[in-house]
């Protein structure tokens, strides 16, 4: 059918036939193509002297009647993080997933994305995903794999299952926990452990201590006029980090009653960036401020001793402000902290009036909550003494990634039969007996409670692109219940609460992404001041801590290391770092200094036990006598296709360091330089605004007496009629951008959306190197004040449509000029590449295709298939940047032209508006004055970028305004720009 | 060989030249013709100009250059195909002067060696005047002055007291 | 000294030069020709196809409309090649024999798709929306010319970038009335009145169609 | 023979007949063992070109060191810098034909053979730096079936007509000249196939009087036309640069400058042609000490307008007072490319003004080193203007600096091969210097007495 040719056209090779696990042989012209690539250049002048070759057109053989060929379909769906739900929206061509995006009717993602859920796309069609069954290392069926465990069944049938142990990420899943159970039912003697390299261990012994139960903390931001957070980043981690964005984001807005926020953190995160009051500390210290806060409050906690004149008046003013806030104040404790500190938060927020105002207790949403640590580590010492008969590792690679001290891979060796389930064939899978595919949650039925315990079913939007097995098999088929299809069993379990899968409710829930009513009831629980008191008296923090301290966090983009292979990840700028491909030991620049040492150098980090080497990397707003690592890189996994793994050689593996005691924070280590240097690949290497003003700021103080942004450059006279001549005036609608930089978090959704949307393809760490990363979003970074405590600001920068574009009359060929409505279009098909316009772009948001960049990649035909058939792929030697997403546009105008009406307000809808979790992006028409972005930019603090280069940009900013404490603004705005360049 | 064309009187200095074609034009001959090693400025004074005139071609092809040139670019950038450029109107005058410049220099240059060749006659692989005697000379030392005719031309050079006289064979052309 | 070259090297070398001074346009010229050439672009030449499927018999002479096939192209970019089962909807009941229709019944049978050779085979950058052109007056036969006549199908002229611009810059003279769409012998009633009447029907306004964005992404 | 007393500009000593014959047999003579050897040398490195545009064709301009922000890098640099390589044959053969400057007969024929193919060679570069070159016909106004032109008002089109025609012309004026040597070629050549091939290169030229008279004219009026050309070529080139919005190319006085450069490197070039040349055709009789003084003055004159546009542009840069503007400045200096910027300040500044010493000017050896040295100066400020500018433009966060890599770095050696290679060529084919023009040189100087 045309529509898969026009798929296939445009770089995919998905074919429209009835079995997607059809071979992904390319066709014909195309593999001629590949191999003609290169030549191409020489014989162009040739090839345009002999006929196109034909193309072929390969219809349905009976084509499914919800599909309308060339035209998307969106389905609802839940994709899984750490065992909680993240409610999707997936755009699917001809059954082929092209775009995900979050479900506005789910808590947990409210509409919004972040980067990681844009890419799980490519995680779906990732090249390295493992695609046979392995038994001891060599493909076998998933029938021998069926036949296998047959046997093992009914020797462990003998044993009431003694020995057998069932691993598994944290389960929120309501089907998953119910059939584990029903497991554990038939086999008594069997035990389920869960475990999760970044699970939220802390929060739940804190709540045990506070409450002497699991609760789970709900918050209300949008009713919050202050928040302290101690240690963590609210806006980055945890189940709820895209609704806290955006309850956070709607009380940031400029004006009377504007939300206040204060961080302590131990490693700059987003929160840090976002806050009004940074405290930068090394981690154990936190534990210290906390008491000090508490005390100031009037909690009877242990003394805080050894606070500096700097923390003491932050903290005092931190604590009257919380104190002036009562009721309207929130205090959120991090999960690299200690229980002890989050058992505290529960009691400050008690004495603050928080529950039931800015945050509700709850019933845990997960299934079974416990502290995955004692969880691992029973499963490990029974291993080691040889109790654990049979073990099946369900999505996970604790070889890798589980605690140095509990020397889990050992273990592994004494288990009689291993059973590993999991994406990819990973450090856990080469030890096992049996690796099993698993296949992606877009390939799978399932469902998963939110953070607030609200449950979202799963359904599949592909058929597998592999031989894998869903989540939910291995335990139907130890229970002897296979061949058993998982939407059976999700069906099955849902049964009682919304009919069978013929039923309404079951439809309605499927297609609203959400079951109704499912959220968990809040509880009624009173912190027992006592208990925490105990705690805090043996949380070893409050001690002084030796220097140095190495800090572990969660690489933002890759995790704990399960997107180590995910290309889009891998190359997306770290939020703060701006660096991709690799992890580094993150240092201040003091430490740096003292230490002698500077960006790429590397480090030798060891411990008693283990010693690692690392690059570092110097970053502003790093506590003094502190590193942090990023876990997740380093990860071996063997590709399921041919090559190397893409997660190959990146980035240095820190869990060797990291032990049972030490999750998040080990002290007593020594850093010592190499004397070697090692090339990371970073995306911006200027850190200041070298008072050009990109980025205009001002206090609620002089918005509040009506002052807006500080005053925009003259514009230049013309010697052409101004503005812009005649073509403009036709009645088309006028396209334009407002940023809001006050809500901007900086989290890199949009540039991550912008890739998934517009077919930009990754360059690799040598390109990005060589300063030729394709994003056609970049956000930004800037740094003013004390390069030790710097403000950080972000600035997302897309081109900026401007009406007098420089780029469009230096080209030669015209491949580059304006449409009617405003907006700068890039004809590629037109560009011959002399670069002149990015010379000219004064925003430098250009992106050139120096090589060829899409059809390198071994697994072309596989990551083809991901492409958005309405964007043109782009071949070497083109220049390329945003569009404001003109296809997106164009379909708006095409239907609004069938429909024979106007088109509305809101009709487009960008790929990086649509992921932003803040709503920090605006977009329309800006000749309609009601239009949502008209009104954006008619606010006051509305400014151009480079406005005194008269570029008149349709991309506008509006100013970052802070909130500071009155007490202590003096001494925070230090004005000499320290940060280092 | 049939009948002579005309004879060559040869000379080894400019000066005997130039005097000798004074007394030859003195005497009434039009049709005189000299050949030297290069261009020898004495002579323009005593031989008849040529009619024609390069530089008329020249101004010609500079003039179809500049205006044809300037007449394109208004045409594809106002009338065929207006594009709307860094908000720039369509007939942006100034940028349209380079090419206009450009393509008169070309057209003006091609036009004058065009000219040139047009005007001598050129190219002329074959010409009676090769075949006569040392005539290979007028290209390196010696100075020749040519005079259609039979005997009377042979009268009027010999009168000139060349240090050579060679006939130059007869051809259906000559000049 | 003797003559270097006999006498007709004149007339040679002055051909020659003329010639010399020609070739440069001659050899544009004939590549702008080559280019526009049918045996380039392809047009008016059928191509070879899996089943020698008939315009003229279908929609000639039985007259079944195009959209019972095409189904996609009201609603969508694409007008759609038809699934094999819209074959088999006659052609289970008829020439159910017939040698030339092999290839539909293996496709049903077997589940592997027909593999047709593209006819009308726009650049793969321009982006064309069926639904959009029928939906404001532009015929099928505008673009696909007299289908119903062709016994093998063929593309009536090269879709080259003029061919599209011209009609975007002076829609008038392709539009028809919306019952006239799929109507493949209808011409247009010449006559500025109604070509402006239908203009302001659809309520096209042509001064912004060729913005290279209507085509491209 | 002996070198001719200092400032003549010929050696009167000489006849028609002898001198002619000195100046063919720079061609007509036997194979010279070293004359192969410096070819087989120079095609060695043209190979090397090659080799890196094929390079450049299959893999990519990725191949050399460009990225965003410094999207323009080595090609650019070595187009600036060839075509004003080009243009001192040009000034020499144009202009000074004009000013009657009559010194200029005895090297203006390999100046001319240099500017077309410096031309030729910097007229390559633009295709190689473009991301898909078989596409470069597309600056071409041809009706095409997109129905689509050029963007006139580009000033990468300008640029494509300024170069095509200077190329053009500089052809023509230089094969117009060479007419009536060719003639004499075909007279003195001893093979018949020899004689034949000349005698139709110069197209039957006799040498009549009539012929001169409209050759002379028709001279004189190219030269007319080539010399705002030659000027408008590099001004062209330099409003790439000055029409952009990029501190440190937007400059209204890049013109005039470029020019000035353009000479400038121009006649360096050109000297370090002539002065191995003169010693290995053993021309010193015709090119003279006295040749080589003049071209080293005209080369001091033309380096101290460039100090004075160094000047001028830091000057205008401090009196404008635009932020964006003075940063760049005060990056050239003390930012990454420093080095570049101090390399040319010392070399065109500074080594220029040796040439105020006659001694200097007058001996070979020290002038041809010297010559060496400026050509690498304005190599240096080329790179300067083409990389330093954009590397950090008006947005800190997207700063980035750029260098060659290796293939940029073989790419301008294999140009030069090509060029030398050229060059060594046509020395072996047509006579290096202009027969019939030093004729007449002698001939003015006998008049003379």
């Amino acid at each position: 059918m045309t529509d898969t040719n026009e798929g296939k056209r445009r770089g995919e090779l998905w074919r429209g036939t009835t079995t997607p696990r059809a071979p992904l042989a390319p066709p014909t012209d195309r593999r001629t193509f590949l191999k003609l690539a290169g030549w191409s250049a020489l014989a162009g002048g040739a090839a345009a002297c002999t006929p196109r070759s034909p193309e072929e057109l390969v219809p349905y053989v009976d084509m499914p009647e919800h599909v309308v060929p060339g035209r998307p379909t969106y389905y609802a769906t839940t994709l899984l993080r750490e065992g909680y739900g993240y409610g999707a929206i997936v755009e699917t061509r001809e059954g082929r997933p092209i775009k995900i995006d979050g479900n506005p009717g789910h808590p947990a993602t409210l509409g919004a994305s972040d980067a990681v859920l844009q890419a799980e796309l490519m995680q779906l069609y990732d090249p390295d995903r493992s695609r046979t069954p392995l038994h001891d290392g060599t493909p076998r069926s998933l029938d021998a794999l069926a036949a296998d465990l047959a046997t093992l069944r009914e020797r462990l049938l003998k044993s009431g299952g003694r020995g057998l142990r069932v691993l598994t990420p944290p389960v929120t899943s309501p089907t998953q926990a119910a059939r584990l159970g029903a497991l554990l039912d038939s086999f008594p003697e069997a035990r389920w452990h869960q475990w999760h390299a970044l699970a939220r261990d802390a929060a739940i012994t804190g709540s045990r201590i506070a409450f002497g139960r699991a609760v789970d903390i709900t918050t209300r931001m949008d009713r919050a006029d202050v928040i302290v957070q101690l240690d963590g980043d609210f806006l980055a981690e945890g189940p709820a980090h895209l609704a806290h964005a955006a309850d956070f984001s709607s009380r940031r807005r400029p004006g009377p009653g504007m939300l206040r926020l204060w961080v302590m953190e131990s490693t700059p995160g987003l929160a840090g960036a976002a806050a009004d009051h940074t405290l930068v500390v090394p981690q154990p210290r936190v534990v210290r401020l906390a008491l000090a806060l508490a005390a100031e409050l009037g909690l009877a906690v242990p003394a805080a001793e050894g606070l500096s004149p700097r923390e003491r008046r932050w903290v005092a003013a931190c604590a009257r402000d919380l104190a002036e806030h009562r009721g309207r104040a929130l205090v959120l404790a991090g999960d690299p902290q200690p229980p002890a500190v989050h058992a505290l938060a529960h009691w400050l927020n008690a004495a603050l009036d928080a529950p039931g105002r800015t945050l509700e207790w709850r019933d845990p949403a997960l299934a079974r909550p416990e502290p995955v640590i004692e969880s691992l580590t029973a499963l490990a010492e029974d291993m080691h003494r040889g109790e654990v008969d049979a073990l099946v590792v369900i999505d996970g690679d604790p070889a890798y990634d589980a605690p140095a001290d509990l020397r889990f891979a050992e273990g592994l060796e004494r288990v009689s039969t291993v059973i590993h389930h999991g994406l990819y064939v990973d450090a856990t899978a080469r030890r096992a007996d049996w690796h099993v595919p698993l296949a992606h949650d877009l390939e799978s039925w399932g469902d998963a409670r939110a953070f607030d315990g609200s449950v979202s079913l799963q359904q599949p939007l592909v058929e597998p692109l592999h031989a894998s097995l869903p989540r939910l098999a291995l335990p139907e088929m130890l229970m002897g219940r296979w061949p058993r299809s998982d939407r059976e069993v999700v069906a099955a379990h849902w049964e009682a609460r919304l009919g069978g899968e013929s039923a309404e409710p079951w439809k309605a829930a499927l297609r609203a992404g959400i079951v109704a009513g499912t959220a968990s009831s809040s509880v009624d629980v009173v912190p027992r001041p006592s208990a925490i008191r105990d705690a805090l008296a043996e949380t070893p923090g409050n001690a002084d801590a030796p220097a140095p301290v190495l800090q572990f966090r969660a690489d933002p983009h890759v995790s704990d290391g399960r997107y180590a292979s995910n290309a889009w990840l891998q190359e997306l700028p770290r939020p703060l770092t701006k660096l991709t491909w690799d992890n580094a030991l993150l240092i201040s620049p003091a430490m740096a200094e003292r230490m002698g040492i500077g960006d790429e150098e590397v480090l030798r980090v060891s411990t008693g036990q283990a010693t690692i080497e690392a690059p570092a990397w110097v970053l502003p707003g790093m506590p003094d006598e502190a590193l942090t690592i990023w876990l997740g890189h380093g990860r071996a996994i063997r590709s399921g296709g041919e090559g190397d793994s893409l997660a190959d050689g990146v980035g240095v593996d820190a869990y060797p360091l990291r032990t049972t005691g030490a999750l998040f924070a080990r002290t007593g280590i020594d850093v010592e330089p190499v004397g070697r240097r090692y090339a990371l690949a970073a995306t911006q290497h200027h850190h200041r605004m070298e008072g050009r003003e990109p980025v205009r700021r001002m206090t609620l103080a002089e918005v509040l007496d009506g002052r807006d942004h500080a005053p925009q450059g003259d514009e230049h006279p013309s010697l052409y009629p101004e503005p812009v001549p005649a073509p403009f005036d036709v009645d088309a609608p006028q396209w334009g951008m407002a940023v809001d930089l006050n809500a901007c978090t900086g989290c890199m959704a949009c540039t991550a959306a912008c890739q998934a949307e517009n077919n930009i393809p990754v360059v690799g760490k040598r390109q990005v190197r060589a300063g030729r990363e394709m994003h056609w979003i970049r956000v930004d970074r800037y740094y003013e004040g004390d390069a030790d405590a710097p403000r950080t600001l972000f600035q997302p920068v897309p081109c900026q449509h401007c009406e007098n574009a420089p780029c469009e009359y230096v080209c030669p060929t015209g491949a580059t000029q304006h449409d009617s409505e405003g907006l700068n279009v890039m004809v590629y098909n037109r560009c011959i590449g002399t670069r002149d316009c990015s010379q000219n772009c004064p925003y430098k948001v250009r992106r050139f295709n120096f090589v060829e960049y899409n059809y390198g990649a071994q697994e072309a035909e596989l990551l083809s298939a991901l492409r958005n058939p309405d964007v043109t792929v782009r071949s070497r030697g083109v220049m390329e940047k945003c569009t404001y997403c003109i296809q997106r546009i164009s379909r708006a105008r095409r239907q609004a032209k069938i429909e024979d009406r106007p088109i509305a307000d809101g009709d487009v809808v960008t790929a990086c508006q649509q992921a932003c979790p803040t709503g920090a992006i605006v977009f329309g028409d800006v000749s309609d004055p009601e239009s949502a972005v008209s009104r954006a930019k008619n606010h006051p603090l509305d400014y151009a970028l480079l406005a005194e280069l008269n570029t008149r940009p349709r991309t506008t900013y509006r100013a970052r305004v802070r909130n500071p404490h009155p007490d202590l603004e003096e001494n925070d705005s230090s004005g000499g720009d320290k940060a280092h360049g | 060989m049939s009948e002579l064309s005309g004879w060559l009187a040869e000379f080894d200095e400019v000066d005997d030249l130039v005097e000798a074609a004074h007394r030859l034009v003195d005497a009434g001959h039009e049709r005189v013709e000299a050949f030297t090693p290069f261009p020898v400025e004495a002579l323009d004074s005593v031989l008849p100009p040529p009619r024609d005139r390069v530089t008329v071609w020249v101004l010609a092809g500079a003039t179809v250059g500049a205006l044809g040139g300037y007449a394109l670019q208004v045409w594809t950038a106002v009338f065929d195909y207006p594009w709307l450029v860094g908000g720039k109107p369509m007939h942006s005058w100034p940028t349209f002067l380079p090419v206009s410049f450009e393509l008169a220099v070309l057209l003006g240059s091609l036009a004058g060696f065009l000219g040139m060749l047009i005007g001598n006659g050129l190219p002329r692989l074959h010409h009676p005047m090769f075949a006569a005697k040392d005539f290979d000379l007028a290209t390196r030392d010696r100075f020749f002055l040519y005079l259609p005719g039979q005997n009377e031309a042979r009268e009027a050079l010999a009168g000139l007291d060349p240090v050579h006289l060679h006939e130059v064979p007869g051809d259906d052309d000559a000049g | 000294m003797p003559q270097l070259f006999p006498r007709w090297s004149n007339s040679v070398a002055r051909l020659a030069f003329a010639t010399l001074l020609l070739c440069v346009p001659a050899v544009v010229a004939g590549l702008m020709l080559h280019v526009r050439s049918d045996w380039f672009t392809g047009a008016g030449i059928a191509p070879v196809q899996p089943v020698p499927f008939s315009h003229a018999h279908h929609s000639g002479k039985l007259g079944i409309d195009c959209r019972y096939c095409h189904t996609g192209v009201e609603s969508s970019p694409v007008a759609g090649i038809p699934p094999t089962r819209t074959c088999m909807t006659c052609h289970s009941q008829l020439w159910t024999e017939a040698e030339a229709l092999a290839p539909v019944r293996e496709s049903m049978a077997s589940g592997q798709s027909l593999r047709w050779t593209r006819v009308t085979d726009l650049a793969d950058y321009a982006y064309f929306d069926h639904a959009v052109h029928v939906h404001n007056g532009v015929g099928c036969a505008s673009c696909h010319g007299a289908v119903q006549t062709m016994p093998l199908t063929m593309a009536p002229h090269a879709f080259h970038m003029g061919f599209c611009l011209d009609c975007h810059r002076d829609p008038g003279p392709n539009l028809r009335p919306p019952a006239r769409i799929t109507d493949m012998d209808w011409s247009p009633v010449d006559g500025a009145a109604d070509t402006r009447a239908l203009l302001a029907h659809y309520d096209i306004r042509s001064e912004r169609l060729d913005d290279c964005s209507i085509c491209h992404r | 023979m002996a070198e001719p007393q200092r400032d003549a500009l010929i050696d009167t000593a000489f006849g028609y007949a002898s001198l002619g014959e000195r100046i063919a047999a720079t061609v007509l003579s036997g194979s010279r063992t070293g004359w192969l050897l410096l070819l087989a040398g120079f095609t060695t490195l043209s190979l090397l070109f090659l080799y890196t545009i094929m390079l450049v064709f299959t893999v990519g301009v990725g191949v050399l060191g460009l990225n965003i922000p410094v999207a323009w890098g080595f090609p650019i640099v070595n187009v600036v810098w060839w075509l004003g390589i080009g243009h001192a044959g040009t000034l020499i053969s144009a202009i000074l034909v004009q000013l009657r400057q009559d010194w200029r007969n005895s090297v203006n024929r390999f100046a001319e053979a240099m500017t077309i193919f410096a031309a030729g060679i910097a007229g390559l570069f633009p295709v190689l730096h473009l991301g898909r070159p078989w596409f470069a016909y597309w600056l071409v106004p041809y009706p095409a079936t997109m129905e689509i032109w050029p963007q006139w008002r580009s000033p990468l089109v300008w640029d494509f007509f300024a170069i095509a025609t200077y190329i053009t012309v500089s052809v023509l004026f230089w094969y117009t000249g060479l007419v009536p040597d060719l003639a004499t070629m075909r007279d003195r050549a001893k093979p018949r196939w020899a004689k034949r091939i000349y005698g139709v290169l110069c197209l039957g030229w006799r040498g009549a009087h009539s012929h001169w008279r409209r050759f002379r004219t028709a001279y004189l009026v190219m030269a007319a036309l080539a010399t705002p050309l030659v000027v408008s070529v590099h001004s062209v080139i330099a409003l790439d640069f000055a029409t952009t919005i990029v501190p440190g190319y937007h400059s209204e006085m890049f013109p005039p400058y470029f020019v000035a450069g353009a000479i400038f490197s121009g006649f360096a070039m050109v000297l370090t042609i002539t002065i191995p040349l003169r010693r290995w055709l053993r021309l010193e009789a015709v090119i003279t000490t006295r040749h080589l003084d003049i071209m080293a003055k005209t080369m001091l004159a033309a380096g101290l307008v460039v100090v004075y546009a160094y000047l001028v542009e830091h000057f205008v840069i401090w009196y404008v007072g635009d932020e964006y503007e003075r940063y760049m400045a005060l990056n050239r200096i003390l930012g990454p490319y420093a080095c570049a910027w101090w390399g040319t300040m010392a070399i065109n500044a500074g080594v220029t003004q040796l040439l105020w010493s006659k001694r200097i000017r007058t001996s070979p050896a020290i002038l041809f080193c010297v010559a060496i040295v400026l050509n690498v100066g304005m190599w240096l400020e080329r790179y300067l203007i083409v990389l330093s500018s954009p590397h950090r433009g008006y947005l800190p966060a997207a700063w980035d600096t750029e260098s060659g890599t290796m293939i940029d770095w073989l790419m301008l050696l294999g140009s030069l091969g090509l060029f030398f290679a050229l060059l060594t060529l046509l020395l072996r084919w047509i006579p290096a210097v202009s027969i019939y023009e030093v004729k007449e040189l002698l001939h003015e100087r006998r008049e003379e007495g």
